[in-house]
């Protein structure tokens, strides 16, 4: 397809349009055109506000308070009404979105970092000890089942309270790491790589100033996606009681709302279903939007 | 002369892209009469293989459609026919040909599946008539031992090879034009020429039109009975093939030929240039597209678009076209 | 005139794995043997088919691959067994100019940063002189200093190409290796960087390995042409001699089958039988035999050695048994 | 994409003759086997981890333990409270004055079932060595035994076995088969509750062939003289079938138990003099979900009996007390509530400086007025409520209601909570936020667990105990908890205890010195006087003496307030109208399946 | 001869993945895991009595001699008895992996083909308003936790609050009926779940192919839109479609889906994990684990065979 340059630049080779553009500056520029994106990012947004608010103390501050009587039904006082022991299921499943978050950044935080150095260092490696190891820890933990490898590590960890990001990010990297390491591996062989090489570039200096950078978009789509895939996990891990410890959690709300849902009392399944319903899908249009406006294919 | 077999008039394509509507063929107009070979030659991103491509409702849609005009082919327009019409003129009554011999054929399936495929489609032919067309088809096209050949994957093939089965297929139906893009551009100089060589004999033979779709000036003076040369989406010269060569009439037209190393005899001499670029189809400027780079730029040339107009044997859109003593 | 860059049978083999234990089972022989020298501020073009080995050969010249066997002099010193640190240093003196101006240029880099690079990393200067000689360097290749905050992205293919070049130039080098560098380019910008390259040469006395699989660019720019065959450099002889006068048959070939862009200069054509072979498997012998219309039944027996055929002063060295 | 538009049709198609044959019949539980055969089908919450009786720890095990194998006495099927009668064993034990030596005489012409274990496939009968071989089995570490605290150090000559490397061909000197039908024990101590440990799975009669030819699979294979033997067996099913060859002993009402003042409604007069089992087929599910146990009753073609769950009392019951049924459940189903065999309660870990014994005795002080505090935060009304559907029994101390020593007018001021008492007497003593000490609360991963616990840490809050020093710490497994408890690492354990016996012994042993971590004794209790009056105690028959004896050290419990305690669950069993039974698992549990029976009407099956 | 060099050069590769996956596994496990010694005793245990039962669980012995153990035992795929249940291992797999195959089959065929055909017509589509519609549903099915789906089925399928039409929970599989009426939720539950995950992987490789150049050379020789998709679209699409496939297998089979078997209560190999971790049954996880390790490495193995037969270009060398 002989498509048109996208970018016009006069004789002089002086481009065109006069603002600067960088790739970043495009990115943001079509992100904003996305209204499905924005519209979650707004909802992410929000949400990240409550989850401030929580972590000040703004409010959601009576989550563990016996605030009124067993399974009351939803009043005004008592918006999804309360549970067993008469506790606000409201301001617990507000509480739970500061629980989201923390396990949402952190693992997400954690596994992309982790996923991004690993993933180009074997890339950038490849077909080297350092790339054989690191596929091979791939390979290795790929093949653990992931509940039990995470029913392991919260046992190895006797009870820790982070033993399900640490699970969850023993395995959440690999993702990103497998992304990452094709893309470098596709990087390698371009010739800007080989014209470092050929100015005299060390290796690592290659991998970090040259490469990684051109990896960025994966690891902020990738982080997205992670991120949405903690809470997820987080919430069936809770269940299952391998999750959250000490605080509150929709998982651990879900599971509550198994005593009462065929009793008919459904205070705990809706309110911890829709809050995280909402975050997710906000995170899950925000990403796919990110995805969009970062696919260096679409923007150079 | 006998009426045209193709008839384009006033076709515009248009793509749509982040920053907006962009016209890649703007109001073109040419015929194409039986037998002859036309070559349609430009730079990249001037709207040739679009062309090519909109004769079979091949272009991707979206982003890009067909904004105006008419493809009239024996008659019929083809612009507003739809997919299952079409389906019907493709391969059968337009073949086309593509530049990249590698992929355009599918990988998972033997070169005669794909051959007879066509075949018992169109021809209604049996399986076993089918297979038997299609090892002479690549006899013809001359692929040795295509008995064997028939039975080959795509992958087991090289290049020139591909790009003939390619051709075979598209000669498979007795079509009366052949769109052919870029031909012979990925290939090897040697297996270029005998394709190109092929190609000109087998068009004679089967009495086709052709299409050439290139950007070398070089393949269209070998190939063509006729030339023209796009700028920009649009068409800036139309001229028997000698004469373009001989008298290219558009300072365009005149600037690429000239920058030809292989038409500056003394090696190591500087060659000419056409400065500056190719304009952005987004902000094109009001007048002729090519005013910025021309050296024969007048006045008027900013404030007002060419037409073609007859000049000698050519038809040439230029306000101030370049003489060429005879 | 002494040689800047000197090349003695200079081979890069890829090797095939296969089997139970992944042993070695064949060689690819990307380059099998070359030599030839190149002489301060001349140009040495390199003509061949894809697959023919001649980009490999510019890569394994700058040791941007290892080469398996053979040396390669720059100004004496062999690069092929170099050390690491002194090869970094070595670097300064040669550079290469690349294919694609998309792949080239880092897209996350301004155009500072890219042409600034090879000083940063040689420390060559102080920030402030690095500064004014990445304005310097655009000046040469005719771009404005404005660019410099820029990225690769929002230039055309021709300006990228420029852009690589000044990066190429930063160093001063004695050898630039160009490989194809205007095959992705249109007509009318490919002219502009030919001029340009011509003139670099012209006002700095740069050697220039030039690859191209395009015979009338490589004619237009060259002293020199070597042909390429399967790996083996067939032919080498200085550029008018050899358009006028090919005498290996596989150059002939060559010749006859580009497209001549005037319609009244028919050329007659010698066409060859089949496809160029893997390889992989290279055919015993002289490597063009399976498809050289001169062929004699001694040609897949014994590998042709270069002769001299030209004369005096006029070096022309073709490998093949007619000449033998 | 036509095709793919069929091809979604076709799909839709299918997924609907899904939906349809969905909602048509259900199943039946074994096949086409179980036709015209009577089938009682039975859930449980919980599958038995082992059926080897050496294992039989848990009320689950206990339900298919005593009902594949025999016991030598057992419980009455409807006499409450519990009374023993002889099963087994052919009549009362001949108990020598000292009450040391107990001879029991064993029912001849008892055969195990037909099993290729045995010479020819063919069940043998059933001997006294049988027995002795059963109990030394407990003191063989290699079976895993969990059972030989019941005898260890009262049956003589045990752990010298033990010692001696287990050897089944040796004997043991206080378990002696002196015939094929007679059994001695030799006891180093008396022990009331002997013949209540022989009613146990524990001591349910294993042949020695099976046990040997199956190794670590007789725990799947069970072999026995029970009125059932095994069909099959996975964690969510187990299916058991008559024992043909069982023996015929018709039922005699009276000698069970049998009140018709309070039983008169269930239609147990049906099976007076016909010997059990009255059912063909014995199907247990097993079902962890409170919600799908109900569910699978109540849509009554599935299981016919189950416990009704908390959460649906109020939907089910017109009064919580008396229990009484709504009127469109009263139709459809028989129910019963029964007083759980045992309790729940917390008790502070002494072990802990923070909480219990202190080398300082000032502090001592000050510790027992914190847990005197706690004690009085404790909201057992509210407990109650969430967590036991408000039916549940509060009682003050350790002796559980269903034991005859229960004293129904002990002082309820240790249950009633008293905030302001509390803050009183922290403030007393100078307890304030800074110097309370943190409270590590150990659960399981359950969620049930983490509501305690939040309860818990609001009630602590009302009485200054900042929030923050109450810290929970989960277990994943109970099996790791278990741990925390018997290496003395919580300073809080709440906990549940099932009584093995209908003897208050059973809950005053758990605050026995020497019981102390890691034996029973999770509080780590060390009182001189309490462990003087235990064993003054445990060497008693039941008399008016004895009870003073323990309500004396249920006493001495509360005022040291080493225990939040107690409450026990009240279950109410639902059955259909159609089975003919009087489910009950608080002791033991599941012997009354051998006397479950099925109406025969067109509607048996429940369908 | 050529296949079986491969083969076996593919099955050596695999050693040290297993040797990696079981190290792991029995390291966090096995080692540091949960232990029976506490669920094992009496209730009223001394330390003489906690010490006997962990000699007979072998927790005494050292690491390597443990570790060693394990290996001996994959080797001989003899895993012994379950500590708590004491049946053989093997008996215990062989029961329940069948019924988490007959649990997940159908849920994740149907999850899969109903997901190519949405993914064709979205990609057929493409950004036009099917496309969107279908990937639009498709993000919100992702954004709906499979704990929430099951839940919210049961209410709707299986609850007095809803339909009530299939039971709760359980398993059985004697007659076809029987079998209908317990796999109906948890299939509609998994299909549910993973349909939108699985249309947008397919959708992406389906769009992606169908820029190919040959979808337009076909087109361009006027091949109707069905056999289009199947042949130049769908054919060259087996490969990522294939791979997909093929690695949830082994995760299918061995640990089957241990969410739905424990919410639904059915006898499968996920639910037996489960127990299995929780009271530490050791030579169940032992079991499982290794052979999801040798599961995943035959999954690699079959799925290069596979490669070969559905794409002619990939080689076996």
């Amino acid at each position: 397809m002989n498509a048109p340059a996208a970018s016009a630049v006069d004789a002089n080779g002086a481009p065109a349009a006069s603002r600067r553009e960088t790739l970043w500056h495009k990115a943001l520029w079509k992100l904003r055109r996305d209204r499905a994106g924005m519209a979650g990012l707004a909802v992410v947004m929000l949400y990240f506000l409550a989850a401030i608010g929580v972590w000040l103390g703004w409010w959601a501050t009576g989550w563990a308070e016996v605030a009124g009587g067993k399974w009351e039904a939803p009043s005004a006082a008592h918006w999804f009404g309360t549970n067993l022991i008469g506790q606000d299921i409201f301001a617990r499943s507000v509480y739970s979105i500061s629980t989201a978050f923390e396990v949402g950044l952190v693992v997400a935080v954690l596994a992309t970092l982790l996923g991004g150095v690993l993933g180009a260092l074997a890339g950038f490696f490849a077909g080297r000890f350092t790339d054989e190891l690191v596929v091979w820890l791939m390979g290795v933990l790929d093949s653990i089942p992931f509940y039990l490898l995470v029913a392991a590590i919260a046992f190895a960890m006797a009870g820790n309270p982070y033993a399900m990001h640490v699970a969850m990010i023993s395995t959440f990297w690999i993702t990103t790491a497998r992304l990452v390491r094709g893309e470098v591996i596709k990087l390698r062989q371009l010739e800007f790589v080989e014209a470092a090489h050929a100015i005299g570039v060390p290796e690592y200096t290659i991998v970090f100033r040259h490469i990684l950078p051109n990896t960025l978009h994966i690891l902020l789509v990738q982080s997205t996606i992670t991120f949405v895939a903690a809470i997820k996990s987080e919430v069936i891990l809770s269940f299952l009681g391998l999750g959250v410890k000490d605080g509150m959690s929709w998982g651990l709300m879900i599971a509550e709302s198994t005593i009462e849902v065929l009793a008919g009392f459904f205070g705990n399944f809706l309110a911890a279903s829709l809050l995280m319903f909402g975050l997710v899908m906000a995170f899950n249009f925000l990403s796919d939007a990110l995805q969009d406006a970062l696919d260096p294919r679409q923007v150079s | 002369m006998s009426a045209p077999l193709l008839s384009v008039r006033d076709l515009v394509i248009e793509f749509t892209t982040e920053q907006g509507v962009v016209r890649a063929v703007d109001g073109i107009s040419f015929d194409v009469f039986p037998n002859e070979t036309v070559g349609l030659v430009g730079e990249s991103g001037c709207g040739k293989t679009v062309t090519g491509l909109s004769i079979l409702g091949l272009v991707p849609r979206p982003p890009g459609r067909i904004a105006g005009g008419r493809i009239e082919f024996e008659g019929r327009d083809l612009v507003g026919l739809d997919e299952s019409e079409l389906r019907a003129i493709r391969g059968r009554d337009i073949a086309m040909i593509f530049q990249e011999p590698m992929t355009a054929l599918n990988p998972v399936f033997t070169v005669g599946s794909q051959m007879t495929d066509v075949l018992r489609r169109y021809k209604g032919l049996s399986r076993r008539q089918a297979r038997a067309a299609a090892i002479e088809l690549l006899a013809r096209v001359g692929i040795p031992a295509p008995d064997r050949r028939v039975d080959e994957y795509p992958h087991q093939l090289s290049g020139g090879m591909r790009q003939r089965v390619v051709i075979a297929m598209a000669l498979s139906c007795d079509p009366k034009l052949i769109v052919a893009d870029e031909p012979t551009t990925a290939l090897d100089v040697t297996t270029q020429a005998q394709v190109l060589e092929q190609l000109v004999r087998l068009q004679e033979e089967f009495r086709m039109a052709m299409i050439l779709v290139t950007h070398d000036l070089g393949v269209i003076a070998e190939a063509c009975d006729r030339a023209m040369v796009m700028y920009c989406g649009r068409i800036v010269e139309q001229a028997p093939i000698e004469e373009l060569f001989a008298r290219p009439r558009h300072p365009y037209s005149a600037g690429l030929l000239a920058s030809i190393p292989a038409r500056v005899d003394d090696e190591r001499r500087e060659l000419p240039v056409i400065p500056g670029m190719v304009p952005d189809l987004l902000h094109l400027p009001p007048g002729c597209r090519f005013a910025d780079r021309c050296g024969r730029r007048l006045a008027r040339c900013d404030v007002e678009q060419p037409g073609l107009a007859p000049a000698g044997e050519s038809r040439v859109a230029c306000f101030n076209p370049v003489e060429t003593p005879r | 005139m002494s040689a800047l860059l000197e090349v003695r049978d200079l081979r890069k083999h890829f090797p095939v794995r296969g089997g139970l234990l992944r042993r070695v089972v064949a060689q690819v022989k990307a380059v099998d043997g070359v030599s030839f020298t190149l002489e301060a501020g001349r140009t040495l073009g390199l003509v061949g088919e894809s697959g023919c080995g001649k980009s490999t050969l510019g890569r394994a010249i700058l040791r941007l691959q290892r080469p398996t066997g053979g040396q390669v002099l720059l100004e004496g010193r062999d690069l092929a067994t170099l050390p690491p640190a002194e090869l970094i240093a070595m670097r300064r003196e040669m550079q290469i100019i690349f294919q694609d101006p998309f792949a080239s240029l880092s897209p996350r880099r301004t155009v500072a940063q890219i042409i600034r690079e090879p000083l940063d990393v040689h420390g060559i200067g102080t920030p402030e002189e690095r500064a004014r000689r990445v304005l310097e360097l655009l000046d040469v290749v005719g771009m404005r200093a404005a660019v410099q905050d820029r990225y690769p992205h929002e230039f055309s293919g021709g300006q990228r190409q420029r852009i690589g070049i000044a990066r190429a130039l930063a160093l001063n080098p004695k050898l630039i290796v160009a490989d194809e560098p205007v095959s992705a380019l249109d007509v009318s910008v490919r002219s502009q960087v030919l001029n340009l390259i011509a003139k670099l040469q012209r006002e700095r006395g740069i050697a220039f390995l030039f690859i191209s699989h395009d015979l009338s660019v490589v004619r237009h720019v060259s002293d020199q042409v070597g042909v390429m065959y399967l790996g083996k450099l067939v032919e080498l002889a200085p550029t008018h001699e050899l358009f006028t006068n090919p005498r290996h048959p596989y150059t002939e070939a060559l010749l006859s089958a580009v497209p001549v862009p005037d319609p009244r200069r028919k050329a007659k054509r010698i066409v060859l039988a089949g496809d160029v072979p893997s390889p992989m498997n290279p055919p015993p012998g002289c490597p063009f035999h399976t498809r050289c219309p001169k062929a004699l039944p001694y040609c897949s027996q014994a590998v042709p050695q270069p002769v001299d055929v030209g004369s005096p002063g006029r070096p022309h060295s073709v490998a093949c048994h007619l000449y033998t | 994409m036509q095709f793919a538009a069929r091809v979604s049709l076709g799909f839709t198609a299918f997924l609907a003759a899904v939906l349809l044959a969905g909602c048509g019949e259900s199943r039946t539980p074994a096949g086409d086997a179980s036709a015209g055969r009577k089938v009682y089908r039975h859930s449980m919450d919980e599958a038995p981890s082992s059926l080897d009786p050496v294992q039989a720890a848990n009320v689950y095990a206990n339900h298919v333990a005593i009902n594949v194998y025999d016991t030598l006495y057992s419980y009455k099927y409807l006499a409450r409270p519990y009374e023993l009668k002889p099963n087994l064993a052919d009549g009362w034990p001949e108990i020598s004055e000292d009450l040391l030596t107990y001879t029991i005489r064993i029912k001849p012409g008892v055969h195990f079932i037909d099993d290729p274990a045995f010479e020819g496939g063919v069940g043998r009968e059933l001997t006294a060595e049988d027995v002795v071989y059963s109990i030394k089995r407990h003191f063989d570490p290699a079976t895993l035994p969990q059972g030989a605290w019941l005898w260890q150090g009262r049956v003589a000559g045990l752990q010298e076995w033990k010692a001696a490397g287990s050897d089944y061909d040796q004997p043991a000197s206080g378990l002696v088969a002196l015939d094929r039908y007679t059994l001695r024990i030799q006891l180093a101590k008396p022990y009331p509750q002997l013949l209540d440990s022989l009613a146990q799975g524990y001591a349910a009669v294993v042949p020695r062939e099976a046990v040997e030819r199956y190794g670590a699979q007789f725990a799947m294979r069970p072999v026995g003289s029970g009125p059932f033997r095994l069909v099959s067996f996975d964690t969510s099913r187990i299916l058991l079938e008559r024992n043909p060859k069982f023996r015929q002993e018709p039922v005699d009402l009276e000698a069970e138990g049998y009140d018709p003042a309070t039983q008169g409604g269930y239609g147990l007069e049906r099976i007076a003099g016909r010997s059990p089992p009255f059912v063909d087929l014995l199907e247990m599910d097993f079902i962890n979900e409170p919600s799908a146990r109900w569910n699978s009753f109540t849509k009554g073609d599935e299981v016919q009996y189950t416990t009704v769950p908390n959460e649906q009392l109020d939907r089910v019951l017109a009064s919580r007390s008396p229990v009484r049924l709504k009127p469109e459940y009263e139709e459809r189903y028989h129910s019963f509530a029964a007083i759980e065999a045992g309790f729940i309660f917390q008790v502070f870990n002494l072990n802990f400086p923070e909480f219990g014994y202190h080398p300082d005795p000032g502090q001592e002080r000050r510790n027992k007025a914190l847990r005197c505090a706690i004690i009085k935060a404790f909201d057992w009304e509210a407990r109650n409520e969430s967590f036991y559907g408000g039916i549940g029994e509060v009682y003050p101390g350790i002796i559980v209601p269903v034991v005859p020593e229960f004293d129904p007018d002990t002082p309820r001021d240790s249950i009633t909570r008293d905030v302001e008492g509390a803050r009183r007497l922290l403030a007393e003593h100078g307890w304030n936020a800074q110097n309370l000490p943190v409270l590590t609360y150990g659960t399981t991963g359950s969620v049930v667990m983490r509501l305690m616990f939040e309860q818990f840490r609001a009630w602590l809050k009302e009485i200054g105990y900042p929030t923050s020093k109450v810290v929970l710490r989960q277990y994943a497994t109970f099996g790791d908890i278990s741990r925390a408890w018997k290496q003395s690492e919580l300073p809080w354990i709440a906990k549940g205890w099932g009584l093995d016996y209908p003897d208050a012994e059973n809950t005053l042993q758990l605050f026995y010195g020497p019981n102390g971590s890691p034996g029973s004794n999770d509080a780590n209790y060390r009182n001189p006087e309490y462990d003087r009056l235990y064993e003054q105690a445990s060497v008693m028959l039941a008399s008016p003496e004895r009870t003073g004896i323990y309500r004396r050290m249920n006493r001495m419990l509360i005022d040291d307030c080493v225990a939040v305690t107690g409450l026990s669950r009240k279950r109410i069993h639902l059955w259909h109208r159609d089975v003919i039974a009087l489910p009950d698992r608080e002791i033991v549990g599941g012997f009354f399946l051998k006397y479950v029976d099925v109406l025969d009407k067109p509607a048996a099956g429940g369908r | 001869m050529e296949m079986l060099q491969y083969s076996l050069r593919k099955l050596l590769a695999g050693i040290p993945l297993i040797l990696g996956v079981t190290l792991v596994s029995f390291l966090l496990m096995v080692y540091f895991g949960p232990d029976q010694t506490y669920t094992l005793l009496g209730k009223n245990p001394t330390p003489e009595q906690i010490a006997e039962v962990r000699a007979q669980l072998g927790y005494d012995q050292p690491f390597v001699t443990r570790y060693a153990g394990y290996l001996r035992e994959l080797a001989t795929l003899d895993f012994g008895s379950s500590h708590s249940t004491g049946e053989p291992v093997s008996a215990l797999l062989g029961r329940t992996a069948p019924v988490s195959l007959a649990l997940v089959a159908p849920g994740f065929v149907l999850g899969n083909v109903l997901a190519i055909l949405l993914a064709l017509l979205a990609a057929h589509h493409r950004s036009r308003w099917p496309d969107k519609a279908i990937m639009g549903l498709a993000v919100v099915g992702m954004s709906i936790s499979f704990l929430i789906v099951i839940v919210a089925f049961q209410i709707v399928f299986s609850s007095a609050s809803g339909l009530n039409m299939f039971p709760v929970r359980g398993w059985g599989a004697s007659s076809l009926r029987e079998y209908l009426h317990f796999v109906t939720v948890p299939t509609l539950a998994i299909v549910f779940v993973s349909l939108g995950y699985n249309t947008r992987f397919y959708r992406s490789v389906i769009v992606e192919e169908m820029t190919r150049d040959h979808v337009r050379t076909a087109r361009a020789f006027g091949t109707p839109p069905a056999r289009l998709m199947l042949r130049n679209v769908l054919a060259n699409c087996l490969i990522p479609i294939v791979t997909r496939i093929v690695f949830s297998i082994p995760l299918i089979a061995i640990s089957g889906s241990l969410i739905v078997e424990s919410y639904f209560g059915i006898p499968g190999i996920g639910k037996a994990t489960y127990d299995a971790i929780m009271v530490g049954d050791q030579p169940v996880l032992k079991a499982v684990v290794g052979l999801t390790a040798v599961l995943f490495v035959l999954a690699q193995l079959f799925v290069d065979i596979l490669y070969r037969a559905v794409d002619p270009r990939v080689s076996l060398q």
